[in-house]
């Protein structure tokens, strides 16, 4: 299972969990999993943030591959100057 | 409505002419030397028509003479000229150090001594340098030509001396006597480019003995206008120049500039530091007189 | 991802392909470009920092000779609030909207109110000078503590602070609020033997590009548009320009100038949707350029910050516990980069307990812009002076403190993932070797280290390949060029393709000619269009290989590319000789038609950068003035496409972080105006202020990229701040925490000192 | 407005323009005549990106009036080169990547230039006194500095 943590600034859409094991192939299906569990989150997990999957930062994520021993960071987007 | 006029003469003749002419039909009349002082004001200050008389075809503008006695620089050369020119470095170090230190090589290659002497900023480099030289406006006017000593020229931020209808042809100066040298020093945050934040400008005479008989020094950017400092020259007269003397100097230099607060500096700052630059600058000085003696 | 592999022209010095026409003269840059016909824009701007437009009277303005059009706010659509999905500090279209040109309120000095099209630019002027504007004048709020103050004056009296863990109850000039933590902060700092704590500011300052922004824009009557202006992102260009004047993107065609430098300067639009305005009403094309004092009071400077930093320590110098309150100033508008800030602030190090907060504050300023690593100078100066100051209280050297706690592949960043492959500590051991660490230094002088770093950017990329009948190459892509990208397509196209350097152009092209591209920033450029355009050439090598097959009447699998040419494989027994580019580009009429090769991409993995830097200063006791003496920059690139752009990024940056250490800032009067909008009092370091740069690449491949690539370009400027307050602090003996150390900063903290 | 009839020879061909008295040269070089290779980045004498030579003296053509140049002689940037071939300066800046966004790139060939025609062999420190009007925001200036040292070497005739 792949292991997802969210910063802070998220953690009011989690009520509080700041990381969870959740089984998915890719990044939108482990969205679509996380809907179910917190109703209302993948309208902010798609489109308004980066996910870091195993260190690599992808600005633009949905159909990117999670293995079962992935790690799942959301961040803040970023792009520079 | 006015329009923007420019008039080139050739002669001090057809200059006072066209000064005359233009102010006397009410219209705005601007004398230009170099005009790096002037294309920026039209663009950052005040852009309103004017008449622009450009002075830098006249010989008397143009004449730089290092005589036995006596020194002539006209008003319109470019510092770049006159940083090249060895005999004036000789005579005039400090001054020139003072032209040199107007802006960029772009600068030098058309500011000239005469602009920074009548655009009369608090901060101009070379007017403390000229003060300290004992330096004399020569100005063309009506009646023929006037001089006046540069210390008595700038009379307030912005404001010269002249009237309606002069202009400056140039300075001259006592040739400096043996035993006797100048310097200028500035303080500017960066190396290049910017504008004094404090400036000294000392003249000093030693005799034999290497005992200081004469001294002019003259701060820059502490004050409404440059301003001379006689207390420092007392200081330094009679002494060695010894380090005692020059923190004497210094203090009377610190004493003696009224500072404002702005964005190139605080008062305590530029007070302190004219006293700083006053030493530094009456070392150099003394430095080169002794060379000289 | 990343190969090890010997390189044929990866690395080598080349010249770059728009070297002859930049060196002449030729190049064509935002105000370069003229139309037939052409009107000149001019923008009336604010007086003051913060007020009520009442009533704009342009009567008199229209009735002059040679005016062609005049807009005011009441010229543009309403722009309702929508996310602008760039990164940090981009914010909202309906504030970009009324940023562009105010509606019912201007918030800094310099705003845009009305603007004006007139055949010359003189003419403008004088319309400019007839518009009437009354103006209802409230108080400016010009600084953090003035705008975070309770009672302080609102400048948007509907903005409630987002983030709060609690909903607030009333308006204020915070935006947002953001938090990132781990572990337990108050037993990380009971464990600790040693808390050090600051609290540093740094000022507003500008990128300082030389290129004033400049556009041409061309509308028609039947609403399509072409817009010629100097930018980082075209594709940016038109998406803003669109919403801010209700325009369907396909009817708005870029046309991107070279670009004289942006910083992150240049990833927003100010004038371009101003000229389009202008340009519908007149029905002409119209020409807008800014003047460096509108570029100081109407572009996006950077944030003016205050950070506290808490650091936790045992005594051989483990980290136990930091902390970080971060406030970032975000000028009229939301959206500072306080949050990269944050994220940025610890990364070098591994904390097990933290806590930063970070607050985006509103202040009667030009609203902020990316530069250069946005956000990360000002909150890593202020850890990293308070590391400095730690190493000396410790008694532990700078380096070996930093490499006592600094992060390696697979510590977990404070912003969250762990780190892949990564150069730390790889920078930080080549400090302790470099000769300039261990430089003899006079009295005066000292010595000041620092570390810096960026995430880097990927994001979304695309290029073709074009083969020439006579096999030369030809690369259109859309990252606009400033600081010598087009060199390094060329090289990866060599690298890839095996052709001479020579045989490579590369064009950057408009947005109806390229593929999408984002912005020209976050060091992304090298690394994800990089990959685009060598993904489109391995396109074209499985092309030729099919051609070669198809020619020999081989299998394609048999076939592979070698050097620039087709081969059979080792031991397959074909009777053939080799296809080379130009070989199989002539014959491509008979074999499938022209040669294409495309790649789209939304990188993933941009290796994140680190650097250490050093600072060998000389503080003149008397005057307080700083020469700085000597200077190394030493940076992970990955893998250094092109030397000596890579240096060459490195050694700006360093310079830019100088400048903003020791002079740069914005000074204001008590009214809110900048009182120092221009070069001549803004200060930034000129040739003869500084010594040589030195540099050392360092290069620790990025997993992620075939060549091992990262971003270099952002990574050079947040060291050089606190490297060169920490060597002030060693020649004086005093931490003077407030940036910039100018002269009579230095010189009042040295008397105090005395006294 | 009455415009003032002009004649001066610019990269040594001589040509005519209509101005008004206050125009800058900057302006009447970019905008009138066309010879955008002229920067402005500053019009106010701060940043050298307008440097051209006026009669083989370097000066910034934002600070002088396009009528003064009547009978004078104007160097710009796309005066420098002549024919096929780069000027050793132009040369040295593309081998040392001396430019990254190039916009200042123009006044500081012209300000080296001058230099080098009056001095052969400037100390590094003369070479950063004589450009720090030259603003360039990428580079830090080393590769310039660089770039003039071997552009001297090689107008001495010496093997860099």
């Amino acid at each position: 299972m792949a292991k997802v943590f969210f910063p802070d600034h998220l953690m009011q859409l989690t009520a509080g969990v700041r990381e969870l094991e959740v089984r998915a192939e890719s990044f939108r299906d482990l969205v679509a999993k996380l809907e179910q569990l917190y109703p209302g989150i993948s309208k902010v997990l798609i489109g308004k943030v980066a996910v870091a999957i195993d260190g690599d930062i992808i600005h633009d994520p949905f159909l990117d591959p999670v293995g079962p021993d992935s790690e799942v960071y959301f961040l803040h987007r970023i792009e520079g100057g | 409505m006015q329009s923007f006029a420019y008039a080139a003469p050739e002669t001090v003749q057809q200059a006072l002419d066209v000064l005359a002419e233009h102010q006397g039909a009410g219209r705005r009349v601007q004398v230009m030397a170099g005009g790096t002082d002037l294309m920026v004001q039209m663009r950052l200050i005040d852009g309103s028509p004017r008449t622009i008389v450009d002075i830098k075809k006249l010989a008397e503008t143009n004449r730089l003479d290092i005589g036995a006695k006596e020194i002539y620089i006209g008003a319109a050369i470019p510092g770049a000229v006159l940083t090249a020119s060895k005999p004036l470095v000789a005579c005039l170090p400090g001054l020139v150090e003072a032209v040199d230190l107007i802006g960029s090589s772009q600068i030098q290659g058309r500011a000239s001594l005469g602009g920074n002497l009548c655009n009369a900023s608090p901060a101009g480099d070379t007017i403390s340098a000229l003060v300290a030289s004992a330096g004399v406006c020569v100005i063309a006017s009506k009646g023929g030509q006037r001089e006046m000593p540069v210390e008595s020229f700038v009379v307030g931020v912005g404001k010269n001396a002249l009237k309606p209808g002069e202009f400056l042809l140039g300075i001259k100066f006592q040739r400096p006597a043996k035993g006797t040298a100048d310097a200028y020093l500035r303080f500017i945050p960066r190396t290049e480019m910017d504008i004094a934040v404090a400036g000294a400008g000392v003249s000093v005479t030693l005799d034999a003995n290497g005992t200081c008989t004469a001294a002019r020094v003259a701060i820059a950017a502490v004050a409404p206008t440059v301003i001379a400092v006689p207390a420092a020259a007392d200081a330094l007269i009679g002494s060695k120049l010894d380090a005692a003397a020059l923190d004497k100097a210094g203090k009377a230099c610190s004493a003696a500039a009224s500072p404002i607060s702005d964005k190139r500096g605080t008062a305590d700052y530029r007070r302190t530091v004219v006293g700083v630059l006053c030493r530094r600058a009456t070392a150099i000085a003394a430095g080169r007189a002794k060379e000289t003696r | 991802m990343s190969e090890a592999r010997d390189y044929k022209v990866i690395g080598t010095r080349v010249i770059r392909p728009d070297g002859v026409d930049k060196v002449t003269g030729r190049a064509n840059f935002g105000a370069d470009f003229s139309l037939p016909g052409m009107l000149y824009g001019k923008v009336l701007r604010s007086p003051h920092a913060h007020a009520r437009i009442k009533k704009i009277d342009t009567a008199a303005a229209s009735k002059i000779e040679g005016v062609y059009a005049i807009a005011t706010g009441a010229d543009f659509p309403k722009v309702g609030h929508e996310e602008i999905t760039g990164g940090e500090g981009a914010g909202d279209f309906a504030d970009l909207a009324t940023n562009v040109m105010a509606r019912d309120k201007v918030v800094y000095h310099g705003h845009a109110v009305a603007a004006v099209a007139a055949i010359s630019s003189a003419i403008a002027d004088a319309a400019l000078a007839a518009i009437k504007v009354e103006y209802e004048v409230l108080t400016p709020v010009m600084d953090l503590d003035a705008a975070m103050a309770d009672n302080a004056t609102l400048i948007d009296e509907r903005l409630f602070t987002a983030g709060l863990p609690q909903k607030p109850t009333k308006p204020s000039n915070v935006a947002a609020y953001m938090e990132f933590k781990r572990g337990d902060i108050a037993q990380g700092f009971a464990e600790a033997d040693v808390v050090v704590e600051g609290t540093y500011r740094t000022p507003t300052v500008h990128q300082g590009y030389i290129e004033p922004h400049a556009c041409v824009a061309s509308i028609n009557q039947g609403g399509q548009a072409t817009i010629w202006c100097c930018t980082q992102g075209h594709f940016d260009v038109r998406s803003m320009t669109s919403k801010v004047l209700g325009l369907n993107v396909a009817d708005i065609r870029v046309i991107p100038s070279e670009i004289g430098g942006g910083f992150g300067g240049k990833t927003t639009v100010y004038l371009e949707p101003v000229a389009m305005v202008l340009s519908k009403k007149s029905g002409r094309p119209v020409k807008m350029t800014m003047t460096r004092d509108e570029v100081f009071r109407a572009s996006g400077p950077a944030s003016a910050t205050k950070c506290t930093i808490k650091i936790g320590a045992k005594k051989d110098g483990t980290f136990t516990a930091m902390s970080a309150w971060l406030a970032y100033e975000a000028g009229g508008y939301k959206g500072s980069s306080m949050a990269p800030g944050a994220m940025c602030v610890f990364a070098p190090y591994v904390v097990p307990h933290f806590l930063i907060q970070g607050y985006d504050v509103l202040v009667n300023k030009p609203k902020v812009a990316a530069y250069r690593a946005p956000g990360a100078p000002q909150s890593m100066y202020a850890c990293e002076s308070l590391i400095d100051d730690l190493a000396r209280q410790l008694k532990i050297d700078p380096i070996e403190l930093r490499l006592k706690n600094a992060v390696s592949a697979g510590s977990q960043a404070a912003y969250g993932p762990k780190f892949n492959a990564i150069g730390f500590k790889e920078c930080l051991e080549a400090a302790k070797k470099h000769p300039n660490y261990s430089a003899k230094l006079g009295p005066n002088e000292g010595r000041g280290l620092a570390a810096g770093f960026w995430f880097n950017a990927g994001m979304q990329s695309s290029a073709e390949v074009h083969i020439n009948e006579n096999g030369t190459v030809t690369v259109v892509e859309g990252s606009p060029d400033i600081g010598g990208s087009r060199a390094s397509m060329a090289l990866m196209a060599a690298e890839e393709l095996g052709v001479p350097y020579e045989q490579v152009r590369v064009l950057v092209a408009d947005t109806e000619s390229a593929g999408y591209n984002n912005v020209t920033g976050g060091s992304r450029v090298t690394f994800a269009t990089g990959m685009a355009v060598i993904q489109a050439s391995r396109d074209i090598i499985a092309q030729c290989k099919q051609r070669a097959a198809a020619t020999w009447g081989i299998e394609e699998e048999l076939v592979e590319w070698q050097d620039g040419q087709a081969i059979p494989k080792p031991g397959v027994n074909a009777d053939v000789k080799p296809l080379s580019l130009a070989q199989i580009a002539a014959n491509s009429g008979r074999t499938g038609g022209p040669l294409l090769g495309r790649a789209s991409l939304n990188a993933r993995g941009p290796g994140p950068g680190f650097s250490i830097n050093m600072a060998d200063v000389r503080v003149d006791p008397e005057t307080g003035k700083v020469d700085v003496l000597r200077f190394t920059a030493i940076q992970d690139a990955g893998k250094a496409i092109h030397p000596a752009y890579v240096e060459g990024q490195m050694q700006g940056g360093a310079v830019q972080g100088i400048g903003w250490a020791l002079n740069e800032e914005y000074i204001y009067d008590a009214k809110g105006v900048m009182q120092n909008a221009g070069f001549l009092d803004y200060r930034m370091p000129v040739a003869s202020d500084l010594p040589m740069i030195d540099t050392w690449i360092i290069e620790v491949a990025n997993p992620s990229h075939p060549y091992g690539v990262r971003g270099v370009g952002e990574v050079p400027i947040v060291a050089p701040l606190a490297a060169v307050a920490n060597a002030v602090r060693a020649a004086t003996g005093i931490r003077i925490p407030d940036l910039p150390l100018s002269p009579p900063r230095i010189l009042a903290a040295l008397e105090a000192a005395k006294a | 407005m009455s415009k003032t009839r002009v004649e001066t020879k610019i990269n040594g061909e001589q040509m005519e323009f209509l101005c008004e008295p206050q125009q800058s040269m900057l302006d009447v070089l970019r905008d009138t005549l066309r010879l955008t290779g002229t920067k402005e980045g500053c019009a106010t004498g701060d940043c050298g990106a307008c440097s051209v030579l006026l009669d083989s003296r370097l000066i910034c053509s934002c600070l002088m009036l396009a009528v003064e140049s009547n009978g004078r002689q104007i160097t710009t940037i796309e005066g420098i080169s002549r024919g096929e071939t780069l000027h050793p300066i132009q040369q040295k800046f593309l081998q040392h990547a001396a430019l990254q966004c190039g916009i200042c790139t123009p006044g500081f060939v012209v300000a080296a230039k001058a230099l080098l025609d009056e001095n052969p062999n400037p100390t590094e420190e003369e070479i950063r006194y004589h450009l720090a009007g030259n603003l360039c925001r990428c580079t830090g200036y080393d590769k310039i500095i660089r770039a003039v040292q071997d552009a001297a070497q090689t107008m001495r005739g010496e093997a860099s």
